[in-house]
């Protein structure tokens, strides 16, 4: 059983545990305060015989205070929320040296293409899917793709290395969600949204689409392998000489 | 006109002529349709229920037949287990009628129906016959909804926001008729919530008694009234949505296909565009209703009066600006997200002011702990919890790890359960007596609270912590992850809890139903009140009034000095008070 | 019954709503124009239109405030709604 | 507040609190305010759809015939006039000019929905769905050689048929209402300078219709 955030897994984690944390504290300082309150006003003010509540109407002075330090909190935690998040999601918070994996979802499964030796990802287009034979779409005409490697509900990153995640949906809107890396991002069916994290510890993790996609929603799920760079080239040449020439 | 009609009701008053039809049936009166109104949408409250509780016990015990579960369909629960599109059609529909057909009739159809023309002292609606048109089209849409989960292929399976691509086809969600019928249903809803809304705004503008000036109607009148409005504007952009998803499912368009050049995300856009003032016409209604209980229970004036609408207003402004907070992870211009996000995190200063208002309306109160009361200091007390859950989902870096988690539902639990259901509770038992002239049993009312709160919190409070460790919603089996294996006693934790929660209703059940036939007779102000429906007899007859009641003050002046009682009704003339000036044409 | 104000020439806002629609038809034609213009040209004329019918033939001219409050609410929401969707295809 | 002023444009009913407007009028304001936002989803997907299209749309007048709609707003144009006339006659107190404007407005109302009916079954002959072209008909032609782009076309369809059609429909209902206060109120009689709310509450209906078909016409037939 877990009573806290999931271990930390990317770059990203330790600051937005640190921001719910901060949050969590603001939070429980009012939850605290505001429950306590109560409980006091309840056992204090309870109905007794011959007595007559305050007749008052309110207090301008208190309805200030208690205006302004919520609207400052807010205020400031808007602000620091935007950095991080402009940090992660920004326009242009990918880093340019990131490696480049396509995700591609569908009822119910995850294609991951890797880019091969050439560390590009090949082009694709909705309209080649083909069940078996092309399940991303890679357009055969685009030389970047012919040493690309398609593989099916298995992510494998490097660690110590920002990866940006091409995602694409072929169907409905799925989510592409990794708990230990902090990392959510729905997949849109017409749109390629880009998606970087960069993971910090080598280990298994599991992938979950957290948006409901229909009926195989529950088991739309792939595993993720964190490996250091020497595992990963490794595994790369290893799957490659397994698939052959992975499209056309 | 306005006379004419004013003096027919007056003759009503006394002697009613009306057939049985026109009098419970298809009744005009806007108590009639505010009762109407109440025994559907908790019907609808029943109906939900009994969903979350299928929903709970496959999330306890996934893959085992359920009790009961063998009377349902081979199509539903082969051997009573429950199939995943059923699971789905659950969620669905769970979140459908609750949002809907429940809190939404009981916030605005019932207590804007029943309480505007009773709390502004007129006789009836500005508009009786659309009033009518308004329960009978929800009616109509809630009977639709209702059968899509017995068509061929179930109910929809899209989850109650419906996100398009799956609910637009066929063979990506496996439900057709289930998913027309939801649009068609939606859009009876919408055509009801219009109707409904621009009858209470009207109402309000035009048809208050003398002397009730703007600022001296209840806040549960404030709070109906800014509810219309949201309702009137938001609810056509979800017609218009759902018409174009109907229109996609039958006509073949192309709105939301990407394919063609269409946009999934749009469909986000309108829907949370109608979806946020949505949430707050949940919730408001009830803020307002717990002014009324805590200021009655506190026998003490409303802290900050002023403050208090205007909070309302502004909740309810800056509620046409935050609806993008739905859609952080949606693929939305990040930069849309910056400032969806500062708007939403402003929000929680009008929340804050309305709980420290209600705090300081029972500091040094004389507290009366009947039934509506403690209902109403339940609802600060989870209303507290639930809209300190929503400032972590406003921050959007933090949102991007809880959203579609269980932490969401948590807090969507802590808002429309334990904030709006208490208050709905409350409200029930507080206007009970005018509307059926009996009291509801206080000990059997307490129980029903203390088991509901106890309960409550052991359901929806432990959606947090599984929440944070990363438990996603709308799982029909969570034991698929390896993660969210350790997280299963949780959840059995949280679904016997639940089934305890949904059998205490039981007891509300019981004891409406009771005390309608043999509860103790009501006088004509039990909670010794000070709104104007409190100046006419229990039950309310029809009219109202013969004569409408002047107002000389606003409504929660408890124990003012130099009153022989500890409260002083709207309607009651002190040598000091002067009447209100009616000019013929202006009469403020 | 006496009105307090003017009652506005009608046919004088009707001859101004067909010469307008004039002009816009006019404006379907290919033009020397860029695109852009004419997409100004032709919204500000339909607006132009549309505020002529509401505030003779609806009368918010000569209504007190509070009745054009309401009728101006719904626009301003609108546009937020029309702006965030179209925000999306700009970034 | 002056008498004159409190009374501006209003008949001389008994008098209402709140803002002096009467209570159907009112009414009909805020019923119009939900009709702003529900044609503003309407349109506002229109615009966002055609916004962000990735390819050209189709240019005005191949497609949809300007001349026909551009008769049709004139007609809409001219029974705005009409029922403000009848408007006016009645507060003058006119029977016979009211009804005969009211009837202009009918008939015009009338044309107008007819004339519609003509343009979709003649689209729809020519290939127009609200599902895009459909396939050997004359639209797929030029989509073929290019005149019309394919890209957009889906877009096109759905977004014309649902905009039109839904305001065909808004007209349509007006007309309906006011064939029964031409029958049942104005006929008989019941309508005199001192009650006429009947006229201005449907005639505003009634001007907000023609007010969004000058939007629409622009922007779904002349962009």
């Amino acid at each position: 059983m877990h009573w806290w955030l999931p271990p930390q897994g990317s770059t990203f984690a330790p600051d937005i545990d640190y921001m719910f944390t901060a949050i969590l504290v603001i939070t429980g300082i009012t939850f605290v305060g505001v429950e306590l309150g109560l409980l006091w006003f309840i056992f204090a003010y309870r109905e007794r015989p011959g007595r007559k509540a305050f007749y008052t109407h309110g207090s301008t002075k208190a309805e200030i205070i208690w205006t302004a330090i919520p609207a400052v909190t807010m205020v400031i935690m808007g602000i620091a929320s935007n950095g991080l998040w402009v940090k992660i999601k920004g326009r242009n918070s990918v880093p340019a040296n990131a490696y480049p994996i396509g995700v591609h979802a569908k009822q119910f499964e995850w294609w991951f293409t890797y880019p091969g030796p050439d560390g590009k990802l090949g082009r694709t287009s909705p309209a080649l899917v083909a069940k078996t034979t092309n399940p991303t779409g890679l357009d055969p005409d685009d030389p970047a793709g012919h040493d690309d490697l398609v593989v099916r509900n298995q992510m494998h990153v490097p660690v110590g290395r920002p990866v940006v995640a091409y995602l694409t949906a072929e169907d409905v809107i799925h989510s592409f969600y990794v708990p230990e890396f902090r990392v959510r991002q729905d997949v849109v069916p017409g749109m390629e949204i880009k998606s970087w994290f960069e993971a910090t510890v080598p280990g298994t993790y599991e992938l979950g689409c957290s948006q409901l996609c229909g009926l195989g929603h529950y088991k739309m799920r792939a595993v993720v392998t964190v490996h250091t760079q020497e595992d990963y080239d490794a595994w790369m040449q290893r799957t490659a000489k397994e698939k052959g020439e992975p499209t056309s | 006109m306005t006379t004419v009609a004013a003096t027919a009701q007056a003759a009503h008053a006394h002697h009613d002529d009306r057939s049985f039809i026109q009098k419970y049936i298809f009744s005009t009166d806007h108590k009639i349709i505010g009762i109407q109104f109440l025994f559907l949408s908790l019907f609808f409250l029943m109906v939900g229920g009994l969903l979350a509780m299928q929903i709970r016990w496959q999330l306890a015990y996934p893959g085992k037949p359920m009790p009961l579960g063998n009377l349902l369909p081979e199509t539903m629960a082969p051997g009573g287990v429950l199939l995943p599109e059923y699971y789905l059609q659950l969620v669905t529909m769970h979140g459908t009628f609750m949002v809907f057909f429940a809190i939404m009739l009981l916030l605005v159809g019932v207590y804007a129906n029943f309480l505007i023309p009773l709390k502004i002292g007129a006789h009836d609606m500005a508009f009786p016959r659309i009033n009518m048109a308004s329960f009978w089209s929800a009616f109509a849409s809630g009977i639709v909804m209702l059968m899509s989960l017995f068509v061929p292929e179930g109910s929809s399976r899209a989850g109650w926001t419906m996100y398009v691509p799956l609910s637009a086809r066929h063979d990506y969600s496996g439900a057709e008729f289930g998913q027309e019928m939801w649009s068609i249903s939606i859009i009876l809803f919408g055509l009801s919530s219009i109707l409904g809304s621009l009858n209470y705004i009207t109402t309000v503008i035009n048809n208050r008694a003398a002397g009730m000036t703007w600022f001296r109607m209840p806040l549960s009148v404030w709070a109906l009234f800014i509810t219309a409005i949201l309702g009137l504007l938001a609810v056509p952009v979800l017609a218009g949505a759902a018409i174009m998803l109907l229109f996609e499912q039958i006509l073949g368009t192309h709105f939301f296909d990407p394919a063609y050049g269409g946009q999934p995300i749009l469909w986000q856009h309108l829907f949370w565009f109608f979806g946020h003032p949505e949430v707050y016409i949940l919730i408001l209604p009830a803020m307002g209703m717990v002014s009324e209980l805590i200021a009655n229970g506190s026998r003490k004036p409303i802290f900050g009066y002023h403050s208090m609408v205007f909070a309302i207003a502004g909740i309810a402004f800056l509620g046409w600006i935050v609806w993008g907070h739905h859609m952080f992870v949606s693929g939305m211009n990040p930069t849309l997200g910056s400032t969806f996000m500062v708007s939403t995190l402003l929000i929680a200063v009008p929340s804050a002011i309305k709980v420290f208002n209600w705090m300081g309306t029972m500091w040094r109160g004389n507290l009366r702990f009947h039934v509506p009361m403690l209902h109403g200091v339940a609802f600060v007390a989870m209303f507290t919890i639930g809209g300190l859950s929503g400032i972590f989902m406003a921050a959007t870096p933090v949102d991007m790890f809880i959203h579609d988690t269980y932490f969401i539902v948590a807090h969507l639990h802590y808002v429309l359960f334990g904030g709006s259901l208490f208050a709905i509770f409350g409200g029930i038992v507080f206007w009970y007596p005018k509307m059926f002239g009996r009291m509801m049993n206080e000990t059997w009312g307490k129980i029903h609270f203390w088991l509901t709160f106890i309960f409550y919190n052991g359901t929806f409070f432990p959606m947090h912590i599984i929440g944070m460790a990363g438990h996603m919603r709308r799982l029909y089996d969570p034991t698929i992850y390896d993660f969210l294996k350790p997280m299963q006693p949780m959840n059995e934790f949280i679904s016997i809890c639940a089934f305890l929660l949904y059998g205490s209703q039981i007891i509300f059940f019981v004891n409406f139903w009771w005390s309608m036939f043999k509860g103790k007779k009501a006088s004509q102000n039990p909670w010794n009140d000070n709104g104007l429906e409190w100046t006419t007899p229990s039950p309310a007859p029809h009219g109202n009034w013969d004569t409408l009641p002047t107002v000389y003050r606003g409504p929660y002046e408890f124990s003012a000095p130099g009153a022989s009682e500890d409260y002083l009704p709207q309607n009651r003339k002190l040598p000091t008070d002067r009447d209100p000036v009616l000019s013929p044409a202006a009469g403020h | 019954m006496e009105t307090a104000h003017k009652r506005p020439n009608y046919i004088l806002i009707w001859i101004y709503l067909a010469v307008l629609t004039a002009a816009e038809l006019g404006l379907a034609f290919e033009l020397p124009i860029t695109a852009n213009l004419k997409l100004a040209l032709l919204l500000f004329l339909a607006v132009w239109k549309a505020l002529l019918v509401g505030l003779y033939f609806m009368h918010l001219k000569f209504e007190k405030w509070n009745l054009r409050m309401l009728a101006i609410i719904p626009i301003p929401l609108a546009l937020i709604l029309l702006f965030a969707g179209m925000s999306e295809h700009i970034w | 507040m002056s008498q004159a002023m409190a009374g501006a444009m209003q008949p001389p009913f008994p008098a209402e609190r709140g803002i002096e407007v009467y209570n159907k009028k009112l009414g009909m304001w805020i019923f119009l305010a939900s009709e702003v936002m529900f044609f503003a989803a309407l349109i506002g997907s229109y615009v966002i759809l055609r916004f962000g299209a990735t390819g050209a749309w189709a240019k005005p007048g191949i497609v949809l015939s300007i001349q026909i709609t551009a008769f049709n707003t004139f007609l809409l144009i001219c029974s705005s006039v009409s029922m403000v006339k009848a408007y006016a006659a009645i507060q003058d107190g006119y029977q016979d000019k009211m009804k005969f404007w009211l009837l202009m407005t009918i008939l015009g109302g009338a044309c107008f929905v007819g004339i519609q009916v003509y343009e979709y079954i003649h689209l729809v002959e020519h290939g127009f769905l609200p599902s895009g072209v459909r396939e050997g008909s004359h639209l797929a032609e030029l989509v073929e050689n290019g005149t019309l782009p394919a890209a957009t076309m889906g877009l096109y369809g759905s977004t014309f048929f649902t905009m039109t059609g839904f305001h065909g429909f808004h007209v349509t209902c007006g007309v309906i209402s006011m064939l029964y206060l031409y029958l049942f109120k104005a006929l008989p009689g019941k309508y005199s300078p001192q009650d006429f709310g009947g006229i201005e509450v449907v005639g505003l209906y009634w001007h907000f219709v023609d007010l969004v078909w000058i939007i629409l016409f622009t922007i779904v037939y002349l962009v």
